[in-house]
């Protein structure tokens, strides 16, 4: 299903964390496809210096947001704005079909670091930062007591 | 070196026991014959074809001519639902299902919508068992159809059937409404007898109980009244048309018959290992949780939910490690949306995207269940590493991302 | 003694060829997973069939998304049928087929006239051949659909489908017509290119090119307006729901590969069999006929009627001398009616009675046609000494039983 | 398909042919089967002496045919109509389902022999006696030229 450098990028993701004092922070998320991407990046001299990513996601979300850090690490602001979902994609050696609307995010959540970094977006919110927000649809957020036991024996 | 290997996805699809391929392989280039050929090698393939027929009859305590072999459960679902919808629907138009079937069930439910039949979906408890009183209420004069799973193919939640047949029937203010029940993920757990069950219709998929890939089962109650889906030659009693399958439907018996004979033992040994598996999982690895029901459940399903963390990935990982389970239901793997049957149930997204479904079979081990609970800890806890929602939750109790 | 036995009724159904079946062998009990599932045995299935759809796709000339495998001919006839017929009644409800089709697609198009469409079935002349002023003439400015298939199953008659296909466009007074045929009976014969005939849906059925039963392969031509007949789960496109078959997939495609290889050199043979049994039988046997048309007809067919004896009779004493044959379409032997084929090309009822089909395979020898026709006068005489039918021609010319 | 009575009736039918000066002949026919029965016979003291049959039709026709000559042969004329079209499928051992409503006619045609020996049918008529007529359905009753040419090399 998925090429081998997916597979490796999941397997052994970089720059995997977050970065407390980050000068922008980008959030995207689904709850369609169950996947979200968070992307902190340090600024110096106008181009990203450090860059972290946190996701929950399938493999392909992983392996983007890996490949997304690496792409546009060093890079000018305006070059790293240059890097599409498509070109992360590509650099992967492409994605399955299924995976290229759904989990293909992460050049989005750079952006919106980028947007954060430079103001436009809600900054520094302490409202979360979901675009289709998790737990729109109804239901219980807590488990029930019962999904938490054993079976009987 | 050998890479291990430890299949755990029995409810997506189960390998051909020895024996059913061997009991086949005659009738791929041997006694290959047209069943409807009156020359020796037709003949041979159709008393194989009659003998199977009567075996799967004897196990689901019907008659050989109320068995229609079929091209799976698809077909099997799909067969039932249009061909007494449409047989029936001058008496009325109404169906009612529930909301956690198969998709075989539900999109063929929608398939009828469009052209005219109205379908009700009951909704399904936290352990995903539909309630008989919700049932009771749906039922309409217009009422003609009834079909709910024995067994659910995601979180192996057991319903009553039998009861909710029995009281549909009991409630019909006309006539008669008619039954079915897929029974596919049932087949190697459960007792079959149509009569206990009350059933008119019932399907079952033959790769499920280590039988064949396309090939399917329509258990059809004499008397009732059905529109074949497929038209053609006179095959399967005029019901189904098309050349049988003549390897495929003694491949289905054989399988169906050993899964019989085995039912007992088999569900002993899987609820054993997955009792394992599950109490493993739970003490081991912290926000964890069992979907479907803690007891009315499928003896080999064990489907968990892993709290921050997506299924896909960690199914991905057991993969590199040698492991085979599934993220939600194989059939819908193709597209991203949560599973249907977590929803329903009332978990968020979030811990639907989260889920895991191991089904253990026979061959699986003791070992086999210590070597997952061996790696699965380390990879949930490595991708929780990477993970925004634990973040978040440390920062402020998980409700600020 | 081994009973001397000669197959001649690869009409009816074939041999899995021995390279189709060890193609197949590893899909049941080793690379057994359901292609859905992302782990290892599910992404071999997976690839595996990925690879079938690729096969079959460069001998129709099409792409691989343009190949829905289903269960056999009849399957992928009635969806070809439903599915266009549904999709497009908005447009029309206007069905043109011919009176030699297939039950397949005769039943199915009676399906489709009780829900309200509206069929024509052209007429064939005494060779069984459509005519394409009639085709023409039928087409209305409500018609959606033309299915009349590539070669009759019982005489053999090779239609000419490019020119109705591209007359039928041609000729259309709105945007579009869809243009199905049944292709199940020139598969190992004739050219299956597409875009060549020039239609947008076609039927192949494996077990006749040495593939396994079960297994059948729509075509459907991208942008094609479809309803899909079986609903459930996402495989083959969204178009046909359902656990892959995948060793069945993977035999499909051997077979299909084997017979686009072989198709010359196999045509040749058999068609020099089937001429030296036909000139045999009929220059050996008095009052016999050759149905169907001299020249165009598939290369293994001949369908011959032996007057005043019924071709059962034949066929049953055939079988006690080894000799497998067929009268009328294997399809049909569940029911006793004339075959409606020979009626379309004008016969009698007693000499549609009277008639046998051999279909000669690659496997047959120039020892086994001997071998028929040194057993087939005799029988034919026993038969026809206890005929009332032969008793009143000696009295009056056969006028009067 | 058949039983091994049935194939062996088939195969060594008794009673094959005519009765130049039979009592009694009966026709049954039926152009959907495809089976056509004549039974002719000659009758003795109220009893059937001798019994011939000619049959066009399959196997279960042929096989009934012969099974009925055996049965009745010897007996009184009331007798032998008792004898039932099901009695004589019985006494072969059953036929297919197929064959229990088209081509298990010989009682029907023996019933016509007796009919016309004691005069209630139309008797010595010149007329063809099948029922449901044969050539009924439209189509040319001789084979074209071409049917009798073999195929062009
Ligand atoms: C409950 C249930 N119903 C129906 C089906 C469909 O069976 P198949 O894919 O063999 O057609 C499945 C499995 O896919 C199932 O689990
Ligand atoms: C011309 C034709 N169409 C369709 C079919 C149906 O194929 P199947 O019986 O494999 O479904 C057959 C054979 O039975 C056939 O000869």
């Amino acid at each position: 299903m998925y090429s081998d450098l997916v597979l490796e990028h999941f397997s052994n993701p970089r720059n995997v964390g977050s970065i407390p004092d980050a000068d922008g922070v980008g959030l995207i998320g689904s709850s369609i496809c169950g996947d979200m991407i968070k992307i902190f990046i340090k600024v110096k001299d106008n181009r990203i210096g450090d860059i972290r990513f946190q996701t929950f996601g399938c493999g392909a979300a992983i392996a983007t947001s890996s490949m997304i850090t690496e792409m546009v690490k060093g890079k000018t602001m305006e070059e790293a704005r240059g890097v599409t979902n498509e070109a992360v994609a590509e650099a992967l050696g492409g994605l399955p079909p299924g995976k290229m609307h759904c989990s293909n995010l992460a050049a989005d959540a750079m952006n919106k670091a980028l947007d954060d970094y430079e103001g436009k977006g809600p900054r520094k919110s302490r409202k979360p930062l979901i675009d289709k927000g998790f737990g729109v649809r109804g239901g219980r957020e807590m488990p029930s007591e019962e999904m938490k036991r054993p079976p009987e024996r | 070196m050998e890479r291990k290997t430890v299949y755990m996805d029995h409810a997506a699809t189960t390998p051909v026991h020895p024996s059913v391929l061997e009991a086949m392989l005659p009738y791929f280039s041997r006694s290959y014959g047209n069943p409807s050929g009156i020359y020796g090698i037709g003949q041979e393939a159709r008393k194989a074809a009659d003998e199977a027929r009567a075996t799967v009859s004897s196990i689901l305590g019907c008659r050989p001519s109320e068995v229609i072999f079929t091209s799976g459960g698809t077909e099997s679902d799909n067969a039932a639902l249009k061909g007494a919808a449409f047989a029936l629907k001058e008496e009325g138009n109404h169906i009612i299902t529930s909301t956690i079937e198969h998709h075989a069930v539900l999109n063929t439910c929608q398939y009828l919508e469009k052209v005219g039949f109205e379908v009700t979906y009951l909704s399904v408890d936290q352990f995903g068992m539909v309630n008989i009183e919700d049932l009771e209420k749906a039922i309409t004069d217009k009422t003609v159809l009834i079909s709910i799973m024995l067994a659910n193919n995601e979180i192996g939640t057991i319903e009553p059937v039998s009861e909710f047949a029995k009281s549909a029937k009991a409630n019909a203010e006309h006539s008669r409404i008619l039954f079915h029940t897929d029974a596919v993920q049932g087949a190697s757990v459960l007792d079959l007898d149509v009569d206990k069950l009350g059933v008119d219709m019932l399907s079952l998929s033959a790769h499920k109980f280590h039988g064949p890939k396309g090939m399917g089962v329509l258990y059809l109650r004499e008397g009732t009244r059905f529109i074949p889906q497929q038209t053609g030659g006179a095959q399967e009693g005029n019901r189904r048309a098309g050349t049988e399958n003549v390897a495929g439907i003694v491949g289905t018996a054989a399988a169906l018959r050993l899964a019989a004979e085995n039912r007992e033992a088999s569900s002993r040994h899987c609820q054993r290992l997955r009792d394992r598996l599950i109490e493993g999982i739970l003490t081991r690895i912290e926000d964890t949780y069992l979907n479907g029901h803690p007891t009315l459940r499928l003896p080999n399903n064990a489907n968990i939910s892993f709290r921050y963390v997506e299924g896909e990935a960690i199914l991905l990982n057991l993969d590199l490690q040698g492991v085979s389970a599934s993220s939600g239901s194989a059939c819908t793997a193709g597209t991203e949306e949560p599973s249907h049957v977590l929803l329903a149930t009332g978990i968020s997204p979030e811990m639907a995207h989260s889920s895991l479904r191991f089904s253990v079979g026979p061959a699986n081990t003791d070992d086999e269940i210590e070597y997952v609970l061996s790696v699965l800890p380390g990879i949930v806890e490595r991708l929780r590493a990477m993970s925004p929602l634990v973040a978040a939750r440390e920062r402020n109790g998980g409700n600020d991302v």
